[in-house]
């Protein structure tokens, strides 16, 4: 069952890095980062206030991306039936097209996020291992949330707006989570609320993940079998 | 070898017998010949006379004046639509579980309806909160839930649509149906902690379910019995459609078998 | 790599009453046959007339509407890594070449994957010196020699699904197709293959014959 | 009572309000139905047409 779930990755990760998916995905979060302040007077306005809205829209755009090609290009061309034919359940490919996605989507978003957050918006540099918490347990959420939409959807001719229908609001809870546990400015003073919101925020962000994990993989797979049985 | 399929039929009487026949197309059929009149003549009544206390008979409210009048159109409206989603909800979780086709036809019925009773509800809502609380629309944890319902109802009946089999688009349509009902507590929750995190200053929102006085409640559960007698007519008939959807899927099917 | 090395006679596979309803319309109904190791049975039947369902249903990919099926001594079908199946769709990733489809496909399926093996599947169906071209590039026959190839890398599975193996094969690659299947017959695996009334399948040697 | 009506519809007051809300629902409800109808009509048509 390992065994199938490392191949399935080394090979995802071998189309991905064919595709020049890795780059494609990447430079996407960073124009839409860099085009926010571009589009805004950055002297009328506080831009690090709303730098966790500028930062998450990107995150949930970008992560809806890299399973287009990931998944419905293995079901088209029947990949996903064979694969299912092996000793390892669904829920193990599932897994592993989850575990793909995140690696080289949103792994390097989150270096690029930090980094743009640090330039760009100038945040704070004693928050960065808290923003880097929060954007690593968010882009695992909004990945998941790709996955079952992208499950959901396979083999549709419902197009690219149903895919941002379902998974706007699914998304949520995690974008307010993730917009309040962001740390964008130094406290004024050390006894200020700003460090207890945000660790509660950055608390409920990781409940969430938790508590949703195992569920919407399973909805995942089931989508996965039904699109397979379907085909 | 083409040979319509039909379901199997037991003539047996026992409860459970007769309420799997309730859910085949061809008992469906009996059923709905049977509840749209029924639910027709309750529309005729409610509705002027729900009209008539809502518009003549009731008094204004001491607080909101006139624009109480709204409210028996808003919250019957947002009832319908909040009872649709869980009846959707129930019938995904029969579809997936049973394969009832009738579960699947109802959710693809239900949902564009529960649609239509969101946008009034919101409508509604907006143009009430105006005189209200003097602004059309606040991010507050109901307002926003709802607006979230909304897009969830866009999602589900796009869902149904979105595939070549009427089949596969209801049984993908269900699970984001049940994620969805999961979602929704979630959402609104977490749309209470960011409230209360960010405007402290509450909204004095008028709960018109705390003082409620008898005159108000007759137009209120006369809308409500006349906005569920539209619910049922209409479902009933985009069940219909459903069926016929299926029925002409399979004719088409036929016609590419028959070729050659 | 571990293998199972049961002997491959034993295996049987009872199917009985199967239905298949898509929507509104029965495909096929009450489909019964047994089937033993050793032997080749043919699905036969117009375009549109079940073939590629009723494989998929056998292959436990999907769901008949009704009937059983009994894989040897089970009452269900059969386990996934039992079933090599080759359908319509070629399952081969137009992003990376022959090799590594095909070496991924052996690491899939638990199978050796050493480069000699891999080689000698890909050599036997004339795709060798095609094994670093993506195969988006490829023809449509060498797309089916390639995704062929699979075929060699686990002979030993004992239930063999093949929907129309000879489409798009010249006859160099039938011949090579048809010495695989009857060396794997000899074996003990149970050939199951679909194919219309006409196709030149009908060389193979053919044990039983379900008409749909 | 009839002022009440009389009220409702002011629009000078809050007739504003309450006249679009009530008539934006029923234009919803009934192009709800009208599609439906319509849909049905259509594809027993079809169907008609076809068999």
């Amino acid at each position: 069952m390992l065994c199938v779930f490392l191949a399935l990755i080394r090979r995802d990760m071998a189309v991905v890095l064919r595709n020049g998916q890795l780059s494609s995905t990447l430079s996407f979060f960073i124009m839409v980062v860099v085009f926010f302040p571009l589009a805004i007077d950055p002297a009328s306005l506080d831009l690090a206030a709303i730098s966790p809205a500028i930062i998450w829209i990107g995150l949930f755009l970008a992560a809806q991306l890299p399973l287009e090609r990931l998944l419905h290009d293995d079901y088209q061309d029947g990949s996903l039936a064979l694969w299912s034919l092996t000793r390892a359940p669904l829920e193990v490919i599932a897994t592993a097209k989850y575990a793909v996605a995140w690696l080289t989507a949103s792994l390097p978003m989150i270096f690029a996020a930090l980094a743009s957050g640090m330039l760009v918006y100038q945040w704070p540099m004693d928050a960065i291992l808290n923003n880097m918490l929060t954007i690593l347990v968010g882009s695992l959420l909004l990945t998941l949330i790709s996955l079952l939409t992208r499950c959901l959807t396979l083999g549709s001719r419902g197009g690219k707006g149903l895919i941002y229908l379902m998974s706007m609001p699914l998304s949520l809870p995690t974008l307010i989570f993730g917009a309040a546990s962001l740390r964008t400015h130094t406290p004024t003073d050390l006894n200020t609320s700003i460090d207890t919101e945000t660790t509660t925020a950055l608390i409920l962000l990781s409940l969430l993940l938790l508590a949703t994990l195992i569920p919407m993989l399973w909805a995942s797979t089931l989508a996965l079998r039904n699109a397979i049985s379907h085909q | 070898m083409t040979m319509p399929h039909t379901p199997a039929r037991k003539k047996t009487a026992s409860p459970a017998a007769s309420l799997w026949h309730w859910f085949t197309p061809t008992y469906f059929r009996a059923v709905s010949g049977r509840v749209t009149p029924i639910a027709l003549v309750l529309l005729l009544v409610t509705l002027p006379t729900g009209l008539a206390y809502a518009f003549f008979l009731s008094p204004p409210d001491y607080l909101q004046g006139e624009t109480v009048r709204i409210m028996y159109i808003h919250v019957p409206s947002a009832w319908l639509a909040l009872a649709l989603y869980g009846a959707i909800a129930v019938a995904s979780g029969i579809t997936l579980t049973l394969k009832l086709p009738m579960a699947g036809h109802f959710a693809t019925a239900a949902s564009p309806v529960g649609a239509c009773f969101t946008a009034i509800a919101l409508i509604s809502g907006s143009l009430w909160g105006k005189p209200t609380w003097g602004t059309y629309w606040v991010w507050d944890a109901r307002l926003t839930s709802m607006l979230v319902l909304f897009f969830f109802y866009l999602a589900h009946s796009a869902m149904t649509q979105a595939f070549k089999q009427q089949e596969r688009g209801q049984q993908a349509a269900s699970i984001l149906a049940i994620v969805g009902a999961l979602n929704l507590p979630i959402i609104k929750w977490s749309v209470e902690w960011w409230h209360t995190l960010h405007q402290p200053e509450s909204i004095s929102f008028i709960n018109p379910s705390s003082h409620i006085d008898i005159s108000m409640l007759i137009p209120l559960g006369l809308m409500t019995v006349a906005l569920f007698s539209y619910a049922t007519i209409v479902i009933t008939a985009r069940m219909k459609l459903a069926i016929l959807q299926q029925k002409w899927q399979s004719l088409l099917y036929q016609k590419t078998r028959n070729r050659s | 790599m571990k293998k199972k090395t049961t002997p491959l006679y034993t295996h049987r596979y009872a199917v009985r009453n199967l239905t298949c309803v898509r929507g509104d319309t029965t495909l096929f109904h009450d489909i019964s046959f047994d089937s033993v190791g050793h032997t080749c049975l043919h699905i036969t039947g117009s375009n549109g007339s079940g073939k590629s369902s009723l494989l998929k249903i056998l292959a436990g990919l999907s769901s008949a509407h009704s009937g059983t099926l009994c894989w040897c001594d089970t009452q269900e079908a059969p386990c996934a890594h039992h079933v090599l199946y080759v359908g319509h769709e070629l399952a081969l990733n137009s992003a990376l070449t022959p090799y590594d489809n095909i070496v991924f496909w052996a690491q899939a399926r638990q199978c050796p994957s050493t480069p000699d093996v891999i080689r000698s599947a890909l050599t036997a169906f004339d795709v060798a010196h095609l094994e670093a071209v993506p195969c988006a590039l490829l023809s449509a026959g060498q797309k089916k020699r390639t995704s062929l190839a699979k075929l060699l890398i686990d002979e030993d599975a004992p239930l063999w699904l093949l929907d129309e193996p000879y489409a798009n094969l010249d006859s160099q690659g039938q011949k090579t197709l048809q010495g695989i299947i009857e060396n794997a017959q000899k074996k003990g695996a149970i050939i199951i293959l679909a194919r219309h009334e006409n196709a030149p399948e009908r060389a193979l040697p053919c044990d039983q014959t379900v008409t749909l | 009572m009839w002022t009440n009506f009389v009220n409702c519809l002011n629009m000078d007051g809050y007739g504003i309000f309450i006249v679009p809300s009530w008539l934006s629902a029923f234009i919803i409800l009934s192009v709800l139905f009208i599609h439906t109808q319509r849909q049905l009509t259509k594809l027993r048509r079809r169907m008609a047409r076809d068999q």
